[in-house]
Parts: C-alpha cells; structure tokens; sequence
C-alpha cells in the first residue's frame, strides 16, 4: 500500500526542502525543448536565487524508473511570496527529462529545493556579461532577470548548434543586448560562442557562464589568454551527475584549488580560476 | 501507539537503545547535517555517518556515480577528512541531538579499526560505531576482510578491545556463506550486525566504450537488491543471537516489513534518502500506523515472523570487563592460528 | 553485413560455430520447441536446454516464481524428465534443425555430471553442454560446486574425460572470486565459461508474513542483476584464454554492448524472452547494422574493447587425445589431492 | 537507442503469436474495472477460442515496470477475419492491470496469444452451466457468446462481493439465465456463486468454471458431493502466476493426477477432477 502512497504523502507543502508543485504551464522551446511552469508553496519563490537549482523526482512515486531526482536550474522566478512560479527550460535527453518535459498543467510533481550556491553579482559591478551554450542558458536567464530589477545592464551571449535551438529573442528583457553564435552559422557568428566573449572583457565587470565542460573550459581559455588583471571576475555553473543533491553522497564532486568540493553545495557555480579541468 | 524502541546492544552496558528502528544508513547521509532542513532528522531512530578512514582521502576521480536498472553504482572512495579531523568536527553537534549518531569506520588493517575505535571510544556524540568490513585487508593481499571468517572475527574482537562502545559489524554480501560471518562476528564481541553493504558491478558506456565509473566498478544499491539483501539477513538471522539490521533498496515501509519479518530489528534506509526523503523519515509513523492496525503493541511481535523456528535466544547482557576480556581471546586465538 | 559468427569452442576439434552470438539461456526457452509459434528460433546463434538430472524431478511446489524491482525470482527446482527420456525425447527433432542445441547438466555429485557428459557424448543434435556448477554437492555438505576452484576444476575435468562434446562451464556468481573459478575450469579443460546464473533472492509476502515463494528462496534474474553480470564478465574476460559466454539481464542490444566489450564473444538471453521474444531474436539484426554503423567489420572488433589490456591471448585448439587426456591429470591430481 | 525502440520494434504484425494491439473504446464495468477492446491483426480474431488468454506487455518498452506480461483472458471477441477484435475485462491489482486498465483509444500494446488450451463444447452436449467468480465471468463470457452461436442454452452464474462488482446483465445475450449470488447478499443468493450450482447438476450437460481457487475448491466439493456418475463433465480455468506464457518456464504449473502440468499450455483449463489442490 505505501507504494501507490501518493508522492505529497507526508509533505507539508512549504515547510523544508522537499515539496509538491503542480505544473501550470507547458510551452515549446529552443527546438526540442519544454518550458514547464510550476506553482511553489507560499514562500519558496521569494527564496529562490540565480544559479541555485531544484532537484526533480522524474517519476511516480510507485515506480523506480528513474530511481535518482534530476537537478534543474530555474530559468524563469516569478517570486510573488504566495502565488509564485518557477519555469524549468527542459532539454530531452533521456528517461527522466522525457518524463519531466511531457507533464502536462495540473500534474503535480515532487521536487526538493533551492539548492546549491548561486550567482553573486556584485554591488559595484555595473555591467554584466552572460556566455551561454544550449540548455546552460536557463540559470542566465533567470540571473538576467533579477539583474536588469537591480539596474544593472546585461549583454547576453548564446550558442547553439543550430538557429532554431538559440533561445528565442524576445524571451529576453528589450534591454538586454543578446548577441548569438551558431556551429552551422545558421544564425550569428559561425563557430563557439566563447569566440565572443574577448571582445566584451574591456566592457564587462563580471562574467557569468553556464553550458557543458568543452565550452566552459574554452571559456576558461580565452580568459586565461585575454583577461587583463582580475577583472572581470568569471563565475561558471557547471553540471555533474548527482544523487542526493545536499551534499550527502559525495557523487557530484569536482577538483578545485581548495580539493574535492561538491558541485551541489559548494557549487555548481564556481570562479572559474578554481576549477581544475 | 506501538511501541517501536528497540536496543541494538542488549549485549552491552552501554546500550544503544533507538525510539524507532528507522536508521539513515552510512554514505547516504553525510554526518547528519546535510538532510537538515530538507527533513527533520530527528524522526530517525539514528543515522550513521560517512565512512571514517584514519588519514583524510579526497576518493575516487569523477564520474563516481550512475543509474541502473532499479538500482545505482557508486564509488566514492571513501572521500573523507580523517579520524582526528572528523572527531573535532561532528560529534561536538550531535552531541547537543536527541538521535544517536553511529560512526562507520572502514580499516585497510586491524590496526587501523582498532586505533579508530579507540580514538572514538569516549567521543561525547558518538552512540556506537558500525565497523565496515566490506573492505580489503592490505595484509592479506587486498583480500576483503567480510569474506572470511576468521579475518571477520579478528577485526571484531580487535574493535571489541579497544571500545566498550556498542558495536554493529556491517557485514559484505560478497562472502560465501553469510551466516559463517555473522556467527564469526557474534562471537568476536559484536552486538549487532547490518546487512547488506553494496554488490559489486559495472555499467559500460556503449558510446565511449569503457565504464562509465572511472574507478571502473562501483557498489550497486538501491530496489535492485533487495531481494538479494532479505535473503541475506534471513539466513543471518535465524542463527545469531544478536540483533540484525537490515538494509538493501527500502523505500517504503512495505519494503522495510520484508526486513522485519525476515528476522531484523532494525532497518536501515540508503539510496531511498537520494529519491524521497520525505518519504524515509515518514516511514517510522507508517509503521507505527501499519503495526496499530495489525492489533500489535510492539515491533517484536512481527520481527522474525517469516523465520520458520522464530529467532533463536538472545545473547545475554555481558559484563563490562568481560567484553573486552573475551574479544582479547580471540585476539589471541586469531594471532596463534594466523 | 558484418561477420557475427563466433566459434565457442576454439580449443576443441569438435567446434561449436554459431552464425551469431545471442544465444537462448538454460530455463528460459524450454527445450527448443516452446517459442516457436512466437518467434523464428533459428533467428538465434543457439539456445540452451532446461537444466537436465540424471533422474527425473518433478520441481518445487508453487509458487515458482515472482517479480521484485527490475527483476524475477525463480524456484523451479530443476523439473525435468531425466537424461534418459530427455535424450529419446529432443536431440531427435533438433538434429534437422541449422540452429545449435546446447545442453544444460546439472548434478549432485562430479560422477552424476560425468554420467550425464557420457550419454550425451554422440547423441545427433547435441551440438554442445553447458555444465550448471551452480548446484549443491552432496559429497561437501551442499556446498556448491561452482563456490570452489578445486570442485570447479573437478567437475569439468569429469565431463572433459567423459566427452569430446564442446564444453561450456557456467560460473556462479556466488563465488568469491569469479575470475579464480573460470581459471580453474580452463585448467579443468572446458571450452568457454558462460556467467553469470541467478544471485539467491528472497521476498516475502508481507500479508501472509512468510516468503512469497513456496521454496523460500529463489534465483534474481533480468535488469537488476546486469551490472553485477557485466562486472564479473569483465573480471573473467581479463584473465581466461577461452571464450566467455556473457548474460544478466540483457533486454535490447545497448545491455548486450555492455557485455561484448566487457570481453564475452557471445551473450545469453533469459528473462528478456519472457517479456519481449520478439525483441530478443532481434538482437542479432540490430548488432549487424550496429557494426556497420560503426565501421566494425566483424564482431571481434569490440569484445573487449573496454578492457584496459584487451583479451589475453586464445587458447591453442588442442588434439582430441590430449582433450581427454588432459583432464584425465587434473581427475587423478584432484583425487590425490582431497 | 534500442532501449526506446517501439514496441512494434521487429512485429511484423499478425505474423506469430507476439504482436502490436491498438485500443479502440474502453468503458468501465463491474464496479472498478475495465472493458478494453482491441484491434486484432488480421487474422488473429478467428483462431481466439473460448477459455484461451493472451499475455500482455503492461508497460512501454523502455520500462521494467512491470518485468513481466500479464496473462488476460477475452471477455469477447469479434471474429471479423480482418477487422476483428478483442476485449478484455480488467480489474486493477497492482502496476500491471492499472496500466493496463487506463490505457486510451489509439495506444498500441505488446501482446502475445492466443495461448493455451480452450474450453470445449461436447458435439452432444446442449445445456451448459457457467459458473463464474469475479473477473473469472470473462472467458466465460466468451464460451457463452460461442455457446449460443452454435445453438446451446446456456446457464450463467455469478458470484461477487456485491451487487455493483456483478456483470450486468445486460452484459450477456438475454437468451441466457443468469443468476447471481452475493458475499453481502445486495443481490441474488447471499453467499457463494457454487451454493447454486446443485440446483443444475441435473440440467447440465457440461460445466465450465472460472474464478479464484477458493471457488474452483468448493466447487469440487460440491461436485464430489453432489455429482451422479460422471456427467456434467466440469472443466475450470485456473489462474497461477506466469512468466513466459508457452510452456518455456515451468513457473505457473499445477500439481494434477498426471503430475505437473504447465497451467499456461496444458492449462489453464482442466477437468476438475484432475486437479491436486
Ligand atoms: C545543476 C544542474 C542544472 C541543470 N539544469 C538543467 C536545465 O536547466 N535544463 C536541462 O535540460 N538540463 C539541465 N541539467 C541537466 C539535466 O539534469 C540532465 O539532462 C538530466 O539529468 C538527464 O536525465 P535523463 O534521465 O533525461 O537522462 P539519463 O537517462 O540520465 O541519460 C540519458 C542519456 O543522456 C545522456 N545525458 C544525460 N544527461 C546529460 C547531459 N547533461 N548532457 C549530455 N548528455 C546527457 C546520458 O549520458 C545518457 O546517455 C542540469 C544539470 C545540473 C547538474
Ligand atoms: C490465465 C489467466 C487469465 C486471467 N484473466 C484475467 C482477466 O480476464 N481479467 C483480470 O482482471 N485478471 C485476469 N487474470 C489475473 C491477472 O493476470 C492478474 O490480476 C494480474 O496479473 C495482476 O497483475 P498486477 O501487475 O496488476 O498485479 P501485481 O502487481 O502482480 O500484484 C499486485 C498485488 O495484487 C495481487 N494480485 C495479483 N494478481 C492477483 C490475482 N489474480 N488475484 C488476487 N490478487 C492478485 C498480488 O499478490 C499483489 O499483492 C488472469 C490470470 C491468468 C493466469
Ligand atoms: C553513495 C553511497 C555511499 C556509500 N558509502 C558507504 C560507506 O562509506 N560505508 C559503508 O559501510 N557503506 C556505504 N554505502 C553502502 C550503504 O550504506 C548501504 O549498505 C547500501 O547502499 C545498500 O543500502 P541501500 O540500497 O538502501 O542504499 C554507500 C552507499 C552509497 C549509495
Ligand atoms: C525461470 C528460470 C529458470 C532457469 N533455469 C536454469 C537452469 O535450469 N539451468 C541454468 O543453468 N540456469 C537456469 N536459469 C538461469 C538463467 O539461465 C540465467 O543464467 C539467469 O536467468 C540470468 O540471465 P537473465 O537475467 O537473462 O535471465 C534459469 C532462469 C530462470 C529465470
Ligand atoms: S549530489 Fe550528493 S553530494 Fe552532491
Ligand atoms: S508461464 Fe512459463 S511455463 Fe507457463
């Protein structure tokens, strides 16, 4: 009987870090992809910060299949302390995001968050560069969000494979200065996204990236070549396997300058000076 | 209102008696803190820390973990800051905590899980230890300690003299009788036994064509091997006189009956803690619920309801200085016969 | 259209060539007959007979069978007509058939094995035995063949004096150490090794408080078993000179993949029939294009390809004398040497 | 890729016993359960005899969850040599039926069958007694739409735990006497299905029984008891837990006076009397 128990048994909805949300939305995205808005507990969205991620139950409760949570980044917050949403940018890749990208409004699904570290943006940093590469661009989104509500400006740079999986302009404040680069040039500049990034160092304060390990570590390059002194500061998101995503299981670690350190708790978001590829 | 106590250690002055039978199991739980503010911790019976090392290990290079059929691999290597570093550490907070906090130590030598043990001996915070033996003995050519008998017992009675602390030997589903150890341990001074620690597999990547793990094998967890891990503590049960937890793939309290039945007093909950936490610390008032509704008044009467003679007599209580004086027989006996 | 035939029987002058390497395990196709009807067998590069005994057996009372998570638990308790009306009864019609019957013995004791291998020696439409170590012997107590390298070696040796047939052993993953037995069954004179059988299971009926099987325990078969299956293909394949025989819960090519570069020449299905023949006999097809795919010109190209030094150098084929005459040594040095 | 291939994955459909179904309606019945009708691949529909069961794949095929299929005897049948098909009555256990009962019209399902032995109608016999135990009414129901095609009358009892888990009458051809008994007496005989049965031993030609062992037992004490001579000849249809479906296992077999026999080819349809309980 406790198997078929359903998924909100014994959570109070609000209170911890595991929760029930229910899906409000679901729109295409991106080519593949889904963007699924979900309604969070009275309290949750307020708490929600750029870069932090939710651990998702990709499942029924009565099925093993996947057995792990997967770890999603909010793309968008509407942090309305009760009403509010938070919107996951969903890239199918196998059986749990196929299972997350197909849940349709009013399904309610079983999460555990905010977790992990998020980005800093400085009180003296005035202009902020975003460097994004396909799903990585959810954390940006949502930091892009909360930074233009500060004041600051923001120049965004995204690569895809192709023009139709680039993030769709107007999903973007007007404010932002959204410059994209494509492998098949399809669209923008032909080539890596980080091939971008040396003409905006002079300009930015601080530089904020999230994509998979090849392009982070050409971004590491490029800074390592390019950048003049210490600024900008670099912050990257990086994406590891993880089980439990509190810093219990010791999965999802990455080697940086101060040891082995978990990309749950400690990151997933990083100087980029401090990792060791 | 069943009542759901139960004392691992009945054997020992000191005890380790738990509210409920409900125990975050090592590895799967940090050192207590991490679940914090997820759930209330202190719904547990107990939790038992990561696995303690004499000398700090930074574990396994990435990936370190993967999914499989029901089930998960994981090679961590132990990632941990050391014995001293982890006693200035944890036990100072747990010690201010309703839950008892059971340390899990993993030895290379019987040297080194005594020279824990002792360390460990009067740490305020510390309940109990449980003493992995699903490690390789560097002496006896990596051979894993938990596969044989006598090595089982040495490194038992070895602990046993070095702590008067309730001691629970983590048995290895990798030997070949089980039961031989668990008989081996009882008799080594253990008050209690868990099972099971994790199998040993492999998944291949077919795309990059190597393990997915790069330490190449990794423990297999979760629902997979429950079956494997009901058989076990059915047949360890049914012949020690000690009490045994019981542990592989619970994630509901349905999963955690088979346990109880099968001669278990206690369970503990592993990979179900990375799925539902929620879920595993609810477990306990499920129980209690699911006993009530069976007209039971208290955890005993189920534990062993599916052993065909019930369990066999319990140990009795052993006095303090017998307990290390016994486990030093054995110490001795092991070192004429090795 | 790659080259997928593999002989498995390299060392012995009687061969045994299959046109592909999926193979039907023991138990899970009956004797041939019973999937026809669902599925063209000869779609297969051989299958495996029920386990037969030299006696009759009517099998375990029911419940036989059970599902846990990923997996099924098995106690069929070897029901067969016995060697004698089973020879009268199958090798007839399998003889007209292109697809190679292997058969699978299973005894009590090193002279039941070597009796079953001598009937069976010139039976037309036996094209091969795969010998069941994973059974109790009676002369040690129930402790089971395949849990000791000297029981090992003994056996095969047995079945290698008895018979010229092409031999496969099949491991037991209860052993300690798998990779010692497969050593010891090549020194025995067998052909190739196939693992790995079932891992002892239980689950009770929480309802009924007592195992949902009438015989307890069970063997856990299917998905849930694959990486302990893959892990100790893997540790095998590294060290033995003949060919290795991978299964465990294969359910579609990608799990089969996983075993061929962990070092087997050739896979068995078991479980995946009962829930997707047609998927099953498919296998062969997909790993064709899947070669061609890659630019594989021969299956050859990736067994073992995630195996750090690749596969150790084959076995040379040997005279049909010295087959005989070989295991004739390790028959006497074992009777020396217990 | 192979492990989110389509269940159709190498079906050359109709072609063997292992084959592709698309649902066509779905109606509930019987309280909790579900009528599920199938379209049958050309040809398949004839060769369904009465008592037969197919064993269906009540997951996709991506999933372990369930292992194992599901053995489902026809409710009825449409034997339409090409546009023929099938339906089942499903009652939710566990995962399997419950997948199994919520699928949709346009969703394709795995099946193998038909499978197993049928009930037989003696050439002679021409009053035939049903007695059914729950969802044991299904094949049942089939050998009466068989029955009464082939111009025998026919006796239909049913028992259940109450008056809303009964088939409904209407259910059945209205040539049919149908008689119903209840655990709770809401309708019909208070008690068991087979206190009814003396009253026909007379009448009947043939018996033909399908439902939970306990039934099927005191039915064959009833028959012992009651019984003259060797006529009815009674048959049952029993039900034990299945892996494979053809004979390939050994798991499902029932202890007979000929020993062990498989329930899923020698089986699942036995003289009564045969059978060691
Ligand atoms: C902190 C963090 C934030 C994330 N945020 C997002 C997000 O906002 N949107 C999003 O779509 N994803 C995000 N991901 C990645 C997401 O968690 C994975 O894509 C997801 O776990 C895949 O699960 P699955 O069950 O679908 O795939 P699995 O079944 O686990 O894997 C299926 C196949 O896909 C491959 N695969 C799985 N994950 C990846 C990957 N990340 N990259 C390349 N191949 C992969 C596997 O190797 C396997 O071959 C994030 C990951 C982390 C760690
Ligand atoms: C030849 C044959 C014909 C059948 N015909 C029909 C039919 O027409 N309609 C129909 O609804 N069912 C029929 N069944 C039974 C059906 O196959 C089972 O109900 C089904 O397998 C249950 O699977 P599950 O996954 O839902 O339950 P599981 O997950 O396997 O079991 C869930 C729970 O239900 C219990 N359970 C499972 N099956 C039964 C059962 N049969 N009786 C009582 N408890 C059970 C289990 O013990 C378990 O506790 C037939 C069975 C056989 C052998
Ligand atoms: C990520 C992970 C780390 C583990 N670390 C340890 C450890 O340090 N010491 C130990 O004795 N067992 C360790 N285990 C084994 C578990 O304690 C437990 O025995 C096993 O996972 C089976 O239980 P489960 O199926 O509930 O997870 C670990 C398991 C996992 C999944
Ligand atoms: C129902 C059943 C019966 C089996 N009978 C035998 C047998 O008689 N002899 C044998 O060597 N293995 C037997 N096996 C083990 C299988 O051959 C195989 O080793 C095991 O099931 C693992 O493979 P799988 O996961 O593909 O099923 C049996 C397995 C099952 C499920
Ligand atoms: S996912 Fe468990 S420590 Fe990060
Ligand atoms: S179900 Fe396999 S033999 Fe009947």
């Amino acid at each position: 009987m406790t198997a078929t128990a359903p998924d909100t048994a014994n959570l109070p909805a609000g209170t911890g870090r595991e929760f029930i949300a229910e899906v409000t939305a679901s729109e295409p995205e991106m080519g593949d992809c889904t963007l699924l808005t979900l309604a969070l507990p009275a309290g949750v969205a307020p708490r929600l910060r750029p870069g932090e991620f939710v651990n998702v139950l990709c499942r029924d409760s009565a099925s093993f299949d996947p057995l792990l949570r997967r770890p999603y980044s909010a793309f968008a917050v509407n942090p309305d302390p009760v009403a509010g949403t938070m919107t996951l940018l969903i890239r199918p890749f196998g059986r749990g995001s196929q299972w997350l990208a197909t849940r349709q409004p009013g399904e309610r699904i079983d999460i555990m968050g905010p977790l992990g570290n998020h980005f800093e943006v400085a009180e003296r940093s005035e202009r902020l560069l975003m460097v994004a590469g396909g799903v990585g661009v959810a954390p940006l989104a949502h930091l892009t969000q909360e930074a233009l509500r500060i004041g600051k400006s923001v120049t965004f740079l995204m690569g895809a494979a192709t023009a139709d999986t680039l993030l769709a302009a107007q999903r973007l404040p007007s404010e932002v200065e959204y410059v994209v680069a494509t492998d098949d040039g399809s669209r923008g500049h032909r080539g890596f996204v980080t091939d971008l990034v040396p003409d905006y160092l002079q300009w930015a304060d601080q530089v904020f990236a999230c994509g998979p390990d090849p392009m982070l570590r050409s971004l590491s390059n490029v800074i390592k070549r390019d950048r003049v002194g210490r600024r900008p500061t670099v912050h990257v998101s990086v994406e590891r396997t993880m089980a439990c995503g509190v810093g219990a299981c010791l999965g999802c670690v990455l080697e940086t300058r101060h040891g082995m350190q978990t990309s749950c708790v400690t990151g997933p978001v990083f100087p980029v000076e401090e990792i060791r590829w | 209102m069943a009542d759901l106590s139960v004392d691992l250690a009945p054997g020992n002055p000191r005890e380790l008696v738990l509210s409920n039978p409900v125990i975050a199991a090592s590895g799967c739980f940090g050192y207590g803190q991490e679940y914090q503010g997820t759930i209330d911790i202190h719904r547990l019976g107990a939790f038992v820390s990561k696995g303690i090392t004499p000398e700090p290990r930074s574990g396994n290079p990435m990936p370190r973990i993967t999914e499989t059929t029901g089930g998960m691999l994981n090679a961590i290597g132990l990632q941990n800051p050391g014995i001293r570093k982890f006693i200035r550490s944890y036990p100072p907070i747990w010690e201010r905590w309703p839950t008892p906090a059971i340390v899990n130590i993993s030895g290379e030598t019987v040297a080194e899980f005594a020279e824990m043990a002792r360390l460990l001996d009067d740490v305020p915070g510390v309940a109990g230890l449980e003493v992995n033996i699903s490690c390789p003995n560097i002496n006896a050519g990596g051979f894993c300690f938990g596969w044989d008998a006598d090595m089982s017992r040495e490194v038992t009675a070895a602990v046993r003299a070095a702590t008067t602390l309730p001691i629970i030997v983590k048995l290895s589903p990798g030997a070949l009788d089980v039961a031989q150890i668990a008989l081996a341990v009882e008799e080594g001074g253990a008050d209690a036994v868990s099972l099971i620690n994790t199998l040993v597999g492999m998944k291949i990547d077919t795309r990059r064509r190597k393990p997915v793990l790069a330490n190449g094998t990794g423990g297999l967890s979760g629902p997979a091997i429950r079956p494997v891990a009901v058989r076990m503590t059915w047949q360890v049960a049914r012949v020690v006189g000690i009490p045994v937890v019981g542990l592989g793939g619970i994630m509901s309290l349905d999963d955690g009956l088979e346990f109880f039945m099968a001669g278990a007093s206690a369970i503990q909950v592993g990979t179900g803690f990375f799925a539902q936490p929620g879920r595993m610390v609810a477990i306990a008032d499920e129980l209690d619920a699911w006993l009530d509704a069976q007209g039971c008044s208290s955890l005993g009467e189920i534990v062993g309801a599916a052993l065909p003679d019930g369990l066999p007599p319990r140990r009795q209580r052993i006095d303090p200085d017998d307990l290390k004086l016994m486990s030093g027989d054995y110490a001795e006996a092991r070192t004429t016969t090795t």
